[in-house]
């Protein structure tokens, strides 16, 4: 089974909720699923969408095509129409052209009426969706109404909601319409988890003991921003939205200096002020996590779409050489897990750790199992405690090591004083201008990049182990690329995926290794320039054969990479 | 065993001889002398230029930051250890021209730090340049026609509600320690503008300009700092009277406490829990 | 041939059915076309919000800049070409937070333009986080435990010497529109702080809860805006009752006028002569 | 003959100053030479020098060896004296080691007294130096005394820091010391121009027709701005020094929008505040010039110390992905003529130009012969005056058109409306989501860098056309690179130097033909990581094989690269 559903509507109509409620009931029902949404930057009005696509395994990616269209207004009806699959249904409550009835197979239903009578507001149009999606698809509709019920706190509002969408169910039964899916399926009891990437890379951070949140809102990190707030007292967490962005990467600096895990995260136009802050991170070598949430570019672009297109300045960004890492998680899964890694790269080498998203994965809802927290492993690096300090006025903060790492001492917890400073320093913290010390301070910093390259996992080749065409993919754009990649495969050709999540510093020497059977090596990625192709030929002198680029502010599908690599591959 | 200056002393200072730096230097040792705050209690979070290399004059937790970059750095370290005693330094050009914003909104907000600005009037680092305090009409390598007309800060940090909002002169150490003094005992955000002669470069507001306009304000008995309007008719004072000393308190909320995380022990005490994070998962299923 | 208000007729507005924003649009063409200021002489730089958006839905020059930019492009604009009628745009969010410097120190230096501000006391564009501007306890998504106090932006207008200070209200438009021909009139740094009703995520501040508050300083007239204490006063009210009106008003040297470069003809104007280099040719001989 | 003078002393002591008028009485007599400075980051105390290398031809680089040492302090004297030639003399007014002045071919010359009795004051102990240095050298002491007289324009003054002079004077030929040079020379005709890389700027933008700069001062930029305020007046141009660096880009991107030629200058730390604002030019397609004054980073780093540390950030600065240039003069005379190329590239594609140079560049001294005026060209790209203009109404400020580039009409100069968008705009200038009107626009931008590609001059190779060894450099270190790859092929290697000015776009395939007889690469640069070598890796397909690197803070000398060179030659 694969049933793609889009529900489309006006900002303000509810896409969203109605979209995450049904979502949540096919999970409840075993299926795995996967949800992208498209909007536009504005409250009220204009076109927005999500998008599902359920299954009965494991599914990362998105699909152009429709079996059922949700049309919560006139516009979504006429502009998704053409997606529909042969035999796909439309349900929509304005049929204002006969001659599309004639050719589609649309469903009215008056939904806007159905609310006002049955909730008392054409608010509830979505929630009529919601039962005629239950219907439909023949999921239980106690399932939908309990959750509807959780979604609303409130409970006469809940009522009202639930009237709408029983009302949604029993219109399309009375039509008698068959079923998109008749397989009957059960509540299952080892439920999955619904999460998109923000929600996951929150979570994530709280779960690795994150004290500290300073950031400016901004789309699409604001959700992560907003989940941790609203967690954090739980957490004995504190999050700070500061007058820019520029205070708030010096906030998480001061907060990780005085010894908690600390995070900021932000969007390109917040980012590139924050890269002054980056530095100073790099400089008095304080760990410091930063959350790069990619959208289209340059300037404020736009500002609700996708994108990958600030890898090379997150990498390079910054006046003046430091080290830094540099991550990209490829699913909401490994979102989690990264975010974790992020911190306890971030406090190991004492380094500012980037890690990128954008707003496609920030967005996207994936079905997961449940993140074992036993697996959870929190590394604060080398932070010394009185009993350890031994002689504190003898205390270095920037002590030359083997490792370039210094013992981290925390202001307070001994008498050990902590001094740093952004201007270089000696051993001690303080500001020197000698040569010989500059050199010794450079290389024990630059030092760290050969720890951190020892902690940086491996890219991972889906499909077999050498194969004649290699795809190469980074960050969100791994569920599109895998999916192509097997269907490919399906269709005979001999290629495979190598994709990464851990991109900085980069791994050239193993990935050359892996790479030495391909022949032919086509790099995939959301922008306009192939910035990773151009990283990747940079750290393992091999050319690229082809990019494959997308940049009109969607993200991949599997289609287009199909698409592409059919040109590609000729 | 109480703490005394030997415990301060830190590098020799790198600023020119006759600094109104020196005289800034000495009133902050002798008010943590008097209090009887250890080094290792305090920490002294500064920005950059001639002020900006305060802390490394002290001997004490030091965090040199970036220009203008000293109060998101001094907030963040106070939210994560409140038991530390926070001060941050800059210049004016550091505080109120790069820094201007959180500035603004530190004392907004009220984080319950100390804010010391080292206002010569001028760029002295960089060599003279017109700062956000150099008098109308300046003339500097920036600006050969003159400087606009002048920020005053106290007037601004009155209006933006700042909780302890006083004005020192370098030029008189004992009673810059007592404001000093007074500004660590303040909970929330206490601003203290210093005239700081620099006689390198700037030549207008010298020691002796200073000593025939200055009047203390602690001599007036019926001088009510806590009068909001009043408080603002000081602040705006410039010219042939300045008035140095405590020109406005306002007792208000402390960011801090409007965080439950923040009750009790400080935050990076609490221990953390990893299996708190059970119930995230629990709702996203 | 004078102008109408359909010579400025832009794109549809993407804002919600009642926002506040279309009654500063009207307000704003009214005041336009009263003054005939043609399209083609006026530009609106405008930062990120709701508010930004605004000069795409006239039609003028527009320079739509970053979020909390639109202040110093303004001011490039003007000093390039001060023929130009300029006026800035943006939200409180804008304004007062990420653009909080730029805006304090261009009534500082009383640049030629004005400054509108859309003051709604949230984060609108970005779905309804607390503003700086934002009432004492705003519970939002980013401050669940509720927000600092608010800045009081014309007091530190006041404070910080700005030219004209006023205050309008977006559901009186022909109050508002004469505020803006006034600005539109004044020469120096016109600051117009607009309260600005959400009705999608600012539940607090709504029309009603203005209409109950808000009361006209132009029908006092026993008011003097040039009274700076006063002003100050008057800034600082904020709860029951609400002044709109001119608050303040400050003649002083604008400071385009500074330049000897930008007095008779615009910059841009003024022809450039290479030869002139000679001199700079010989002085490094 | 060759040479070589330090003058060296405290914060405070007019080391500078004496420097410059010796340096400019040099000049007049005919001589070239090449001085550079080291301070610290202080107004007073500390140690500072000036370093003087006098030729009778060509000279571009300094030495590390001295001849003559003029201390002005005792530190200065033992900090020097180990690098006098043999033969070399110093001159000192405190001599506490008799042992020293027994091995050493030390003057004792009381400069501090002679200064107090001759001009009142000890401040003029640089001018009693000054006068030792005309006699030791045969410069003709009335030329110094026009010098002096010109640097003090007050009058009283004046003729106290001459009395200074001619006692110093006075008192070596007193000594019957030999002198240093011996060979007569006379005063000129045809006079040179004495300029540093700061001046040289800050003279191009102002022939070229810059009205506008908007800049906060930071070490090594500010004497740009401050050269540019004390002449804009005459010029008619306005200089602004605003709250920050962000306003600083703003402001000339406004300026620049209405029509005026404007720049802003900046360090590292500016310039990382100032990405997003160039973010906004590429997106707007308003001109900007920034110059990109490096210096040791990250962070605050060595404020007056020298780096190459920031080109890859400079190239990829700024979230998401848009047409710039990046120039890199390589001496004075080249910094006025990129200056003045940096204007017109940038008004002809309508991109920002960022122009690097470095502390090194900025504060050495070159003997440059007078720039020609009537070679510099002026190109305002597309303008578009009223009579053009035809429809007003019609005028799009973003057309689309074969090279990218739109027609600009200035505001208010016609009835034309100038629309622009930090968001994706249309050609009008609204902001648009539409992903077709995103491609087409990312399209246009890009565009442009084909243009800005066939305006890129080649980079220069100095030495036989081809070698078997190629030395790499880029910037500021040409005079050290070329004076080293000379000595080198004296020595009977077979070596060249292919020096970079223009960079970025990157002039691939002509690279690649230069180099097709190399057999060894080696690429040298003032930094740390070899971000020019991969840059030119990347670009070319070729590896390097040996990375010269400096970053004490200090520039390269011909010594330094000549014993690189010997070990990687190896
Ligand atoms: C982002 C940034 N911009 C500029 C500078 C250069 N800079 C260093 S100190 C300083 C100004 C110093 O003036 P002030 O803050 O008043 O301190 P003072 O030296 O007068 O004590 C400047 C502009 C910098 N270090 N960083
Ligand atoms: C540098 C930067 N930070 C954050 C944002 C995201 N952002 C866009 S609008 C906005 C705030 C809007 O609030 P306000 O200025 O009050 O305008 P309103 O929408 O309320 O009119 C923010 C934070 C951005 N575009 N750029
Ligand atoms: S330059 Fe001025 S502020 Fe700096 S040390 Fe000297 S006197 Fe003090
Ligand atoms: S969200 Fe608020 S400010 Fe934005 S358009 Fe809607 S009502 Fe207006
Ligand atoms: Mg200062
Ligand atoms: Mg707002």
């Amino acid at each position: 089974m694969d049933l793609k559903i889009l529900i489309g509507g006006e900002a303000g109509q509810g896409v969203q909720t109605a979209g995450v409620i049904l979502a949540r009931a096919f999970t409840r029902m075993g299926f795995h699923f996967f949800a992208d949404q498209d909007y536009e930057s504005r409250i009220r009005g204009g076109h927005s969408f999500f998008r599902i696509r359920i299954r009965d395994g494991q599914i990362l990616a998105i699909s152009e095509s429709i079996d059922l269209l949700l049309a919560l207004n006139p516009e979504s009806l006429s502009m998704h129409l053409g997606e529909l699959t042969l035999g796909g249904v439309a349900v929509s409550d304005s049929i204002r052209d006969p001659d599309l009835i004639q050719k589609h197979n649309i469903i009215f239903l008056p939904m806007g009426d159905i609310a006002l009578r049955t909730s008392g507001s054409r608010m509830a149009a979505n929630q009529v969706a919601i039962g005629a999606v239950a219907e439909l698809t023949g999921l239980d509709i106690e399932i939908v109404i309990n959750l509807i019920r959780e979604h609303f706190r409130q409970a006469d509002l809940a009522e009202q909601n639930v009237n709408a969408a029983r009302a949604g169910q029993q219109f399309i039964m009375e039509q008698n319409i068959s079923r998109l899916i008749d397989s009957v399926h059960e509540v299952i009891k080892n439920r999955r988890m619904l999460i998109n990437g923000s929600e996951s890379i929150a979570m994530g951070a709280l779960a690795a003991g994150c004290k500290f949140l300073a950031a400016y809102p901004m789309t699409p990190t604001t959700p992560i921003i907003e989940y941790m707030a609203a967690n954090a007292e739980d957490f004995d967490a504190v999050v700070v939205q500061p007058e820019d962005e520029i205070a708030a990467v010096h906030m998480a600096i001061g907060a990780s200096y005085a010894g908690a895990r600390a995070l900021t995260a932000t969007s390109g136009g917040g980012f590139s002020l924050m890269v002054e802050g980056i530095g100073l991170a790099g400089m008095t070598e304080t760990p410091l996590v930063i959350i790069l949430g990619q959208r289209p570019g340059p300037a404020i672009g736009l500002p609700t779409k996708t994108e990958q297109g600030d890898l090379l300045f997150a990498i390079n960004s910054s006046h003046g050489e430091f080290p830094r890492a540099v991550l990209a998680p490829a699913t909401a899964e490994d979102a989690f897990w990264l975010t974790t890694k992020a911190f306890n790269l971030a406090d190991k080498y004492q380094v500012p750790v980037i890690l990128m998203i954008d707003h496609y994965l920030a967005s996207s809802y994936f079905t997961v199992e449940k993140f074992d927290l036993s697996a959870l492993y929190i590394n604060r690096g080398l932070p010394l405690i009185e009993d350890e300090m031994g002689k504190p006025h003898e205390y270095k903060r920037h002590r030359i090591t083997g490792s370039g790492i210094s013992p981290r001492a925390l202001p307070m917890l001994s008498q050990a004083l902590v001094v740093t400073d952004s201007d270089e320093h000696d051993e001690e913290g303080h500001l020197t201008e000698d040569p010989k010390t500059r050199i010794r301070m450079v290389d024990k910093r630059m030092k760290k990049m050969q720890g951190l390259h020892n902690d940086i996992a491996l890219p991972l080749i889906y499909g077999p182990r050498s194969a004649s065409i290699t795809i190469i993919g980074w960050g969100s754009s791994f569920g599109p690329l895998y999916e192509a990649t097997t269907a490919l495969r399906k269709q005979g050709l001999n290629i495979n995926l190598l994709h990464f999540t851990e991109i900085w510093p980069f791994p050239s020497r193993a990935v050359n290794k892996m790479l030495e059977s391909s022949e032919k090596i086509l790099v995939a990625e959301n922008n306009a320039t192939g910035q990773f192709a151009a990283l990747f030929s940079l750290k393992t002198g091999r050319k690229v054969d082809g990019n494959i680029l997308k940049y009109d502010g969607h993200p991949f599908t599997p289609e287009y990479i199909i698409k592409a690599v059919g040109k590609e591959a000729l | 065993m109480s703490i005394t200056l030997n415990d301060y002393t830190g590098l020799q200072p790198a600023w020119c001889p006759d600094c109104g730096n020196f005289g800034i230097l000495s009133a902050l040792k002798k008010a943590l002398v008097e209090l009887d705050i250890p080094p290792y209690k305090l920490v002294i979070v500064s920005g950059i230029g001639q002020a900006g290399k305060l802390p490394h004059y002290l001997k004490c937790n030091t965090f040199n930051s970036l220009h203008g970059r000293a109060l998101p750095v001094a907030e963040g370290i106070k939210i994560a250890n409140r038991d530390l005693c926070v001060i941050a330094v800059g210049g004016d050009g550091d505080a109120y021209g790069e820094g201007g914003n959180h500035w603004l909104h530190a004392m907004r907000r009220n984080h319950d730090i100390i804010y010391m600005v080292h206002n010569n009037g001028v760029y002295a680092l960089t060599r003279g340049q017109a700062s956000p305090t150099s008098e109308t009409g300046f003339i500097s390598g920036t600006t050969p026609q003159g400087s606009p007309d002048p920020l005053q800060p106290l007037a601004i940090a009155v209006a933006a509600g700042a909780s302890f909002v006083a004005r020192g002169f370098a030029g008189d150490i004992d009673h810059l320690a007592g404001l000093i003094k007074l500004a660590l005992q303040n909970r929330g955000f206490s601003l203290l503008d210093i005239l700081q002669p620099c006689v390198s470069f700037n030549h207008i507001n010298t020691y002796d300009w200073y000593y025939r306009r200055i009047y203390k304000l602690d001599n007036d008995g019926k001088y009510d700092p806590f009068n909001k309007t009043a408080a603002f008719e000081k602040a705006e004072q410039w010219g042939d009277h300045i008035p140095i000393g405590v020109i406005y308190l306002n007792k208000r909320k402390v960011f801090e406490d409007s965080f439950t995380a923040l009750q009790g022990q400080s935050l990076i005490k609490k221990k953390h829990d990893v299996s708190k994070a059970t119930r995230l998962i629990e709702n996203a299923l």
